[in-house]
């Protein structure tokens, strides 16, 4: 089992700034051989976050909110978008490079062009699978008037969507892409995620507060407390990983996730423990009610608080709103696929893109990460659309009497698992057995670590099954069962 | 086929659904013109594309016209399709579907509703109820006859309840409208009856239609 | 869990729920007084939808009522019409002179197509009660097989929501030629479509735990608030007007009544939320086998004579009709919301003198300001969607 | 679940009328003109008539199915024209027997005992015939109106109401719209001669 020495500066990193190999690559070309300068590696930073930002994250919160509606509509059985496609942007472009031609010429060409085969093609395509709803809704709200209530607390009611979407893109500095495509190395990364996506909390209360109404008053109060209580069982499973791993760095943690040969699979995290699968169902779970997507809902929950906290926002700020909420859920997608499911490693065959040269292997990094977001993103979707909504006190309950003890007792597991089989860690010196005490099971170690809390789990389930009772006859004969 | 008598009003066949019969909207404003318009820029028509294409219409159903606003929004008729999903708070509409009976009870609060809402903004009355008191505006001391008394009305939708097609075709004359919209331009506030009195009611034609019907 | 009604941090806020709200059917405003998560009191405000149906019943003639029944309870226009026509059918029957014999045939399409119509109205109050607890697709799926039954009722008589169709001594039109094989095919799917949808939503764990034990209205609360109809028998109460107090040819199809007996488990009690829920769900069920006997039952069409007494489809009543026997009469029918009572008053000359209907959904509202004490304020929706509240028979 | 049919003691109009009259000598039987029996009660007794119905364990009558109410202005040959009529339909669910209390009460003096204490649902309903008939039930804990505006004038279920030319200011007719006199409103233009038809568009 050999592990890539990912180390920071260790592989001749040049000497730059400190920020992390990519920024100080960056600023080091730019200042051309001498130490970078202020100017240069401000420069270099903005690139080096700018950059991810707008070509990986931005658009595919955007396509995710397209994909929402059609996968809502393919659930609900009807069509979803399919009218809005890239004439208008088209025939826009069409009289921007025509400018000089009058409008009816423009016109005409405009037809022409989009009478061709393949754009006509193209137009088509783009308009069944409603490619341009997402601009017209923006477009739309951008041209909308912009209110902000009398008895509204101004300041605040401005700063809510700003202070969104940074709670929302700021954590996505430390998820690396690549091997060396991450924002910001810092070998706290996993603690920075969770503190910045923090910021959305306050963001949520001032929308409730600042809007002045008690629609929204409710729904930001409401917001605050499941953010906070949520926060602890995404602090927790997150704990797990890097007892897991004995690093906070999430570069470091997705390069202990390597493994050899075809299946690199094995190497994932997830996979490692059930208490680590259970640690990330849960992260996964308490992702959902960060970025309060149902069952968590309650928020903004349409059929009680007519809207929640976002009632009194119209236009773009209401946009920047939606916009986070998209963005929070590629973040908690992110954060899950880094941990416990490999982050940009592939799944079957690692070496084999390792191998590549820079310029190919980071790309594919990327797209891999990318997909895994998307998978991420698209059973949020799933499950929005089937499931009712938890009122307030389940949604308490379901966190400080299930969430919380089950991750604390997930925590004791591999603990315990740590200490007597010796799990893959890199060399943490703290709280270690002592080398000779230190029995190398190999995969025995592994199936018992599995064997155990399966069936102590089984056991647990069966008796709360038995106690719950059985389902009453008839609903079992309305579900298709026997009557 | 050209030469055939059409009947006064009717559109000569191959016209876009969209546009109002010419016996409904008065003669055309000088400033209302396409080539008029001072302020024509690309961008506006741009700006308009996206309004078209993503009308978000105020979840406000009353009585059983009500019932056929929610089929619309349902698996069949799907008003998705065009871009339209219901918002339940006005801020975030553009538009007013008064779908049902508007009581004098009722009344004050449609127009407390209408001005919550931010510009630009349309109503669209369906139903006789909201056009003008429908089947109980003689005998019903409580029922308002006609919702242009409180909000201005862009587009009215005959039937009690009008089929989910007729919606859509109000729809598609509004759309017609809102493609016009320019930022600095002009509103056209005339009100456009879909399927006006002298076109025969209704947005789907049986086969043997006559021959001067709107297709 | 029960919570005592004033909240626990005391303070009040009053909160308006409608009438424009995405949760009330209609125009239903509620005012709630509440510390922002549990409800202290709510006051239900009625009247916004106040179309005078009873006021106009005085100024129409006999037959021109019935376009307004469908408007009193337009989910379910069918048994809306039926309730009426049964009611001035029994006026006319008070005078022995004046007696209406309803043709065999007639009376099969009224059973048919009011089951047909309690179904697409449960799949509505049954999807908007889904859609009040978060979940939207069940909703779409219930309006899904609502269009396959208005497509049926669309060939029938012309109209998908407000149908006018059954009239005093029969139906307006005979069924069209394969409209018996078109309601079994819809039937047949209908009963697969249903397991899927509770699979979906009934058997959600999240959704019985959001609505058991909630608003529980026990038996002797039922009857005295009034309730009738699923909201009633999921209390417990045996009793549905088709079986216990017959019209037309109910008495000849054995109409079996679910009854609520605490579907959510442990922490269900009889006649909560989810009770009321459920009984909706296996009253569909009953619906269908009725729909199933009905065209078993239907005699052939008696070619060109609509009052033949077996095949046709209308009883002779246009003299009759125009001058019904002096006196009053109250007659009850079972609408998909309960027991719809007439109450006919006739001064023997054109236009009735008084027409008076009584509606489930008037007393369901009417147990609002009771039962909505103590709970949460999400928990108002559910209860609201649960009594399957109309507005336009609350307000008429 | 096929359930049999239980037995009930349906008891017939005239040995519920005698058990009635054991508390309240007052109520006579009568019949409508086309022989639907009815009791006759003063509004006097009606809240004891009433406790003793729902309690006595032969009569049990638990629900109060209707209370509704109509003015006999009009009816042709009425004893009383100058009354409105208040009906209170009985229903028995565990004997399965009904009955119908009718109490007349003065077109001025328009007060009736309320029976909202006995039956929870009468709470709905006398606040309806509060609001359209103008009855009003001393004792009823929230006596307003229903579906009408609080601000609404008359009684519309009376015979000579007259309906209003306008709410708030607000006209109820639209312009060019007239209908003959029935049913009466406020200022009544006299019915002209044709109303010319608008060229082109519809009215």
């Amino acid at each position: 089992m050999t592990v890539i020495a990912i180390g920071t500066a260790a592989d001749g990193a040049p000497a730059g700034p400190g920020f992390g190999y990519t920024v100080d690559t960056l600023a080091a070309w730019l200042a051309g051989g001498q130490a970078p300068g202020a100017f240069a590696t401000g420069v270099a930073i903005v690139v080096a976050w700018v950059v991810p930002m707008l070509v990986l994250v931005f658009p595919l919160a955007a396509l995710g909110q397209i994909a929402e509606r059609k996968i809502a509509a393919a659930i609900q059985r009807r069509e979803g978008p399919n009218s809005a496609g890239l004439d208008g942007p088209l025939r826009l472009l069409c009289r921007a490079v025509l400018f000089f031609l009058p409008r009816p010429r423009q016109d005409r060409v405009f037809e022409r062009l989009s009478a061709l085969p393949v754009v006509r093609t193209v137009l088509a395509t783009a308009r069944r699978i409603g490619l341009g709803q997402l601009l017209a809704d923006g477009v739309k709200m951008l041209g909308k008037e912009d209110i902000v209530p009398a008895d509204a607390d101004g300041v605040v009611f401005r700063m809510a969507p700003y202070l969104a979407m940074v709670g929302a893109f700021l954590p996505f500095c430390v998820v690396p892409f690549g091997h060396h495509l991450v924002m910001l190395e810092s070998p706290v990364g996993a603690l920075f995620a969770i503190a910045a996506s923090g910021i959305t909390v306050l963001a949520l209360k001032m929308a409730g507060w600042g809007s002045g109404s008690k629609w929204s008053l409710l729904g930001g109060m409401r917001a605050v407390a499941q953010l906070i209580s949520y926060e602890i069982p995404v602090g927790l499973a997150v704990a797990g990983v890097v007892l897991w791993c004995g690093t906070m760095d999430l570069h470091a943690i997705v390069g202990q996730q390597y493994r050899d040969g075809a299946l690199t699979l094995l190497g994932w995290n997830a996979l490692q423990s059930p208490f680590l699968l259970l640690l990330a169902c849960i992260l996964f779970f308490a992702g959902l009610a960060e970025c309060q997507r149902t069952p968590f809902d309650m928020a903004e929950a349409e059929s009680e608080l007519v809207s929640g906290f976002n009632t009194e926002y119209s236009g773009l700020r209401w946009g920047m709103f939606a916009m986070a909420e998209y963005t929070e859920m590629l973040l908690v997608s992110a954060l899950v696929a880094t941990l416990f499911f490999g982050g940009y490693q592939s799944p079957l065959g690692e070496q084999w893109i390792v191998a590549l040269p820079v310029w190919l292997s980071v790309p594919i990094h990327a797209v891999l990460l990318l997909l895994k977001m998307l998978a991420g993103f698209g059973l949020m979707m799933w499950i929005r659309w089937t499931l009712p909504r938890f009122r307030v006190d389940q949604v308490m309950r379901l966190c400080w009497l299930s969430l919380v003890p089950l991750c604390l007792l997930a925590l004791l597991g591999l603990a315990a698992q740590l200490l007597c089989a010796g799990g893959a860690t890199l060399g943490v010196p703290y709280g270690r057995l002592p080398a000779r005490l230190q029995p190398d099971l190999g995969m025995v170690g592994h199936l018992v670590g599995w064997a155990v809390p399966l069936l102590l789990g089984g056991v647990v389930v069966r008796a709360a099954r038995r106690r719950h009772g059985q389902m009453h006859p008839a609903l079992r004969q309305l579900t298709g069962g026997a009557p | 086929m050209a030469d055939t008598p059409q009947p006064p009003g009717t559109l000569p066949p191959g016209t876009p659904p969209g546009t109002p019969p010419p016996g409904s909207a008065p003669a055309e404003r000088p400033g209302n013109r396409e080539d008029q318009q001072i302020h024509l820029t690309a961008v506006d028509e741009f700006l308009a594309w996206g309004k078209e294409n993503s009308l978000f219409y105020l979840l406000f159903a009353t009585a059983c016209c009500g019932i056929e606003l929610m089929q619309a929004g349902g698996p069949r008729y799907d008003l998705d399709r065009l871009g339209m999903i219901p918002r339940a708070t006005p801020r975030q509409a553009d538009l007013m579907i008064v779908a049902g009976t508007i009581t004098h009870k009722m009344a004050g609060r449609v127009r407390t509703l209408w001005e919550q809402m931010t510009e630009p903004r349309w109503v669209v009355s369906m139903g006789s109820c909201a056009n003008s008191g429908g089947p109980f505006s003689k005998w019903s001391y409580s029922v308002l006859n006609g919702i242009d008394k409180y909000v201005p009305v862009d587009i009215y939708i005959p039937g009690c309840p009008p089929r989910p097609e007729a919606l859509i075709d109000g729809v598609m004359a509004l759309r017609a409208r809102v493609r016009r919209y320019r930022t600095l331009g002009e509103r056209d506030r005339e009100p456009l009856v879909v399927g006006g009195a002298d076109a025969p009611f209704g947005c789907h034609f049986p086969k043997d239609a006559p021959p001067g019907a709107r297709s | 869990m029960t919570v005592e009604a004033t909240t626990p941090s005391g303070e009040r806020m009053t909160l308006n729920m409608g009438p424009q709200h995405p949760a009330t059917h209609g125009v239903l405003r509620i005012v709630v007084e509440s510390d922002g998560e549990i409800v202290a009191s709510c006051t239900p405000d009625h009247g916004y939808l106040h179309r005078s149906i009873e006021k106009i019943g005085e100024c129409v003639e006999w037959p021109m009522v019935v376009p307004y029944t469908d408007r009193v309870d337009y989910v379910c226009a069918m048994n809306a019409n039926l309730a009426y026509c049964v009611a001035v059918e029994k006026l006319l029957n008070t005078d022995p002179a004046a007696a209406v014999q309803v043709p065999l045939r007639a009376e099969c399409i009224r059973v048919l197509v009011a089951e047909l119509n309690r179904i697409s109205s449960h799949m509505v109050a049954v999807g908007a009660m889904a859609m009040d607890t978060g979940a939207v697709t069940p909703f779409l799926h219930g309006i899904a097989q609502r269009e396959l039954v208005n497509d049926i009722f669309e060939k029938l008589c012309g109209q998908r929501l407000t149908y006018n169709y059954v009239t005093v001594g029969g139906v307006a039109f005979d069924l069209y030629p394969d409209a018996a094989a078109e309601i079994a095919r819809f039937l047949d799917q209908f009963e697969i479509e249903m397991r899927r949808f509770n699979k979906l939503i009934t058997a959600n764990a999240i959704f019985r735990d959001r609505c058991a034990g909630v608003a529980a209205v026990s038996a002797a609360e039922a009857i005295a608030w009034g309730l009738v109809g699923p909201n009633l028998r999921a209390s417990g109460v045996d009793y549905d007007v088709r079986r216990d107090d017959p019209y037309g040819i109910y008495e000849r199809l054995q109409v079996r009544v679910p009854v609520g007996q605490g579907f959510a488990g442990r922490r269900g009690k009889v006649g909560d939320c989810y009770d009321r829920f459920v009984v909706r769900l296996l009253e569909v069920q009953e619906s269908v086998r009725l729909c199933r006997a009905a065209l078993a039952m239907l005699p052939p069409p008696a070619d060109g004579k609509p009052a033949d007494p077996v095949g046709g489809f209308q009883a002779d009543v246009k003299k009759l009709l125009l001058r019904p026997p002096k006196g009053e009469v109250h007659c009850r029918t079972e609408s998909a919301r309960g027991e719809m009572g007439y109450y006919l008053v006739s001064d023997g000359t054109k236009v009735p003198y008084r027409v008076r209907v009584r509606t489930g959904s008037f007393s369901a509202a009417g147990i609002f300001h009771h039962v909505m004490r103590g709970i949460f304020l999400a928990d108002v929706v559910a209860v609201i969607g649960s009594f399957d509240v109309v507005v336009p028979e609350i307000d008429r | 679940m096929t359930q049999a049919a239980p037995q009930f003691a349906t008891l017939p109009f005239a040995t519920l009328a005698d058990r009635a009259r054991t508390v309240c000598a007052a109520a006579t039987s009568r019949t409508t003109d086309n022989g639907q029996p009815f009791l006759l009660v003063p509004a006097a007794d009606l809240p004891a008539l009433a406790q003793f119905l729902r309690d006595d364990a032969a009569l049990r009558f638990d629900a109060l199915m209707d209370l509704t109410g109509f003015d006999l202005l009009k009816y042709p040959k009425a004893e009383t024209p100058n009354a409105i009529a208040v009906l209170y339909l009985l229903f028995s669910y565990r004997h399965r027997h009904r009955l119908q209390l009718r109490v007349l009460a003065p077109r001025e003096l328009c007060t009736v005992p309320t029976v909202s204490a006995i039956w929870p649902a009468a709470l709905y309903f006398e606040r309806e015939v509060f609001d359209l008939l103008g009855v009003t039930f001393t004792g009823h804990p929230s006596l307003q109106r229903i579906m009408n505006p609080t601000d609404w004038e008359g009684h519309p279920l009376r015979k000579d109401y007259v309906y209003p030319d306008a709410y708030h200011g607000v006209a109820h007719l639209r312009e060019g719209q007239h209908f003959e006199t029935n049913p009466p409103r406020a200022g009544d233009p006299p019915p002209p001669a044709a109303a010319p038809k608008p060229p082109g568009g519809h009215a």
